[in-house]
C-alpha cells in the first residue's frame, strides 16, 4: 500500500513525518518516498520559490526515511552490526524529535484556543490625552539610534506572505520519475559525470532539487556510485555497468 | 446584568477603543440607526456616567464624541503618567517615528500603508512632542502633507545629521539571505 | 453624584489612560493605600462593571489590571476598527509562539531545530504583532538574539503570568501515541 499525502497542509518535514507515523498500521515501509517527494516538489513549485532550508530539511528526512525503509525491508538480523546500531540510534533521535514536535504542536493548538477565547477583549491603544502630555517625561530619553533602527527594520520588512491555496495551480516542470529516466539515459551515454554537470541545463531551482533526489533514487537502486572528496566539493556520479535488476 | 439597553454597552465599547473623536454619523452607520437616535443614546450614556460619578466621562467635542477621564482625577493622573515607567514611546509610536526617520519625507497614507493600520493618533502625539514636523507637500494630485523628523529629534538622539542613523541593511537579515541565495544560485547553475 | 467612593472613580480614570496592565503595587503607591485595600477596591470595581452590564470590563492579566471592552461588543468593534487588530495567527506562527513561550529565552536556531523548518518569517510576524520580543543575546560565540514572550502575549492569552500556562508534560503525546510513532519509524531490536 502506498499512501498519498498533500504536502501543502504540512508545516514542514517533521510535521509530515508525524502525520505519517501517527496513522494506524502505517509505517515507513509503506511510504512511497518518490510520491512524497513529488508531492513536496509540486507544493514548492506552486509556492513560486523553494525555501532552501525547508528543502534541505526535507532532503535529510527523505534520506533518513530511505535508510529506515531499507532496514525495514531487510530480513530480520540477529546480530547487531555497527551500521545497524547507528541506524537505530538515528531512529531514536528522530523519534525524540517527533515527540518534542508533537508536544509543541499540541501546545500551539492550546495557545490558539486561548487566543481566540480572549480575542473579544480589546484594550485601549490611544495615546495619552493631550492635557496630560506635559506631565509625561521626555519620551526620547531612553531611546537609542540602534533601537530606532531595529524598529524601522521590523516595520519595513514585509510580513509573512499569506498562505496560498495551491490546490489548483502549476504542475512541476519535471517529476521525479521523469528526472530519474532523463538522468539514467544521460549517464548510460556519458558513464561518468558530476552533479554540477547534470544540473547544468536546469532552468529552475526546483529542477536542481529534483535532480538531487533523482540521484539519491538511483543510488538507492544501486544504479550509480557517488563520490565526494570533501564537503561542498564536486559530487562525481558514475554509472554502474552491472546495475542489478530493478526491484 | 441590568435591563440597560445593549446599545449603550456597545457605544461605550466603541468609544473606548477609538483613538479620536467619533462623529455621530459614523456611529449611525455602524449601528444602522438614524443619527438622532444615536444622539439620544449618547446623551443617555453621558448622563449615566456623570450621575454615577464614574472615572470616565463622555464628551461632545469638535468632530464627535470621545471618552475622557473625570476632571477631579487629574492630580492622580498627572502623578501616574509622570512616573519614569511611562517615559517611553508606545510600540506604535516607536514604529511610526522609525518609519518617519528612515523614509522621510513621508505622508500619512504611506505610513499607514507600511504599518497596515492608521497611525494618525500616534503621529499627532509625535507632532505635539516636537520630534516630527511637517516638511512639505507632495507635488502629486492629493498634495498630501509630508512629514520628517525635527532638529529636536536629532538633538535628543545625539545625532549631528540623519546620515548618522544606523544602516538598516544589517538589520534585515532576510533580504540579505535572499540576495546571497540569488547570487549563489545564478541562472543555469 | 452618588455616594460611590471617590477612589473607584480615580482608579477607573488611571486605568483608562494606562497603556498596559498596572500592577497592584503601583496603584498602592499612587493612592497611598495598602495593597490589600487596593485589591478590594479593584474587585469592587470589577463586579460593578460586570453587574451593570457595561461595555468595559476590568481584567487581572499580565501581572496587573487592565480595562478592556466586553466581548459581546466585539462584532461592532471589529467593524469599527477593521480586522487587522487581532488577526488570526497561522499554524506556523502558533507553533513558533508555543516554542518561544515554553523555551524562552530561545534563539532562531533552536526554534528551527524543534520545528524542522526555518521560522524566520513567522517570527517576524510575531515580533510585529508585539507578542514576542527580543530579550537578550546568547553569551556564546554566535551571540544569537534570544526571544521571549511579551506582556502583550499574557494579556492576549488572558493570563496573569507565564506560570499559568499548562505544563508541557501534560501536553506530551501519551504512551500509546509514542509507541505508534516508534513502530511507524521501523523495527526495534
Amino acid at each position: 500500500m502506498t499512501y498519498a499525502v498533500k504536502l501543502d497542509v504540512f508545516e514542514g518535514p517533521l510535521d509530515l513525518l508525524l502525520h505519517l507515523v501517527s496513522k494506524e498500521r502505517l509505517n515507513v515501509a509503506d511510504i512511497s518516498i518518490s510520491e512524497v517527494t513529488d508531492e513536496y516538489l509540486r507544493a514548492s513549485a506552486a509556492m513560486g520559490e523553494v525555501d532552501l532550508e525547508t528543502a534541505s530539511g526535507f532532503l535529510v528526512l527523505a534520506a533518513t526515511l530511505l535508510e529506515l525503509k531499507s532496514l525495514k525491508l531487510l530480513p530480520s538480523r540477529t546480530t547487531v552490526d555497527p551500521e545497524l546500531k547507528l541506524l537505530l540510534e538515528e531512529r531514536d533521535r528522530l523519534l525524540h524529535r517527533l515527540v518534542v514536535y508533537a508536544t509543541f504542536k499540541t501546545a500551539a493548538s492550546r495557545l490558539g484556543s486561548s487566543l481566540s477565547e480572549n480575542s473579544g477583549f480589546h484594550s485601549r491603544s490611544a495615546e495619552l490625552p493631550e492635557e496630560l502630555a506635559p506631565a509625561a517625561p521626555d519620551v526620547l530619553r531612553n531611546l537609542t539610534p540602534e533601537q530606532l533602527a531595529r524598529a524601522a527594520a521590523r516595520a519595513l520588512t514585509p510580513p509573512e506572505p499569506p498562505k496560498v491555496d495551491i490546490s489548483h495551480v502549476t504542475r512541476v516542470t519535471v517529476s521525479l520519475d521523469e528526472m530519474v529516466q532523463r538522468l539514467k539515459a544521460r549517464l548510460e551515454r556519458e558513464q561518468l559525470s558530476s552533479f554540477r554537470q547534470l544540473c547544468s541545463t536546469a532552468r529552475a531551482r526546483i529542477e536542481v532539487v529534483t535532480a538531487l533526489l533523482a540521484i539519491l533514487e538511483l543510488f538507492k537502486s544501486q544504479s550509480v556510485e557517488l563520490e565526494q572528496d570533501q564537503p561542498f566539493g564536486e559530487i562525481s556520479v558514475a554509472w554502474r555497468q552491472t546495475a542489478p535488476e530493478a526491484s | 446584568m441590568t435591563d440597560r439597553p445593549a446599545i449603550l454597552r456597545h457605544l461605550e465599547a466603541v468609544l473606548f477603543v477609538a483613538d479620536e473623536p467619533v462623529p455621530t454619523a459614523d456611529l449611525a452607520v455602524l449601528f444602522e440607526l438614524p443619527a438622532h437616535r444615536i444622539t439620544e443614546h449618547l446623551h443617555g450614556l453621558q448622563e449615566e456616567l456623570a450621575r454615577e460619578g464614574r472615572g470616565i466621562v463622555l464628551r461632545n467635542v469638535a468632530g464627535g464624541w470621545r471618552l475622557a477621564t473625570s476632571p477631579d482625577s487629574a492630580p492622580y493622573l498627572e502623578r501616574f503618567v509622570g512616573e519614569q515607567r511611562h517615559g517611553r514611546l508606545s510600540q506604535a509610536a516607536l514604529e511610526t517615528l522609525a518609519i518617519v526617520a528612515y523614509r522621510q519625507p513621508v505622508s500619512r497614507g504611506q505610513i499607514a500603508e507600511i504599518r497596515g493600520v492608521s497611525s494618525d493618533g500616534v503621529l499627532r502625539t509625535l507632532l505635539s512632542r516636537g520630534v516630527v514636523e511637517e516638511v512639505g507637500r507632495d507635488p502629486g494630485p492629493g498634495q498630501a502633507i509630508l512629514y520628517g523628523t525635527s532638529q529636536l529629534f536629532l538633538e535628543r538622539m545625539g545625532l549631528d545629521s540623519l546620515s548618522e542613523l544606523p544602516s538598516l541593511a544589517d538589520l534585515m537579515p532576510d533580504t540579505r539571505a535572499v540576495e546571497r541565495m540569488e547570487s549563489g544560485l545564478g541562472p543555469g547553475l
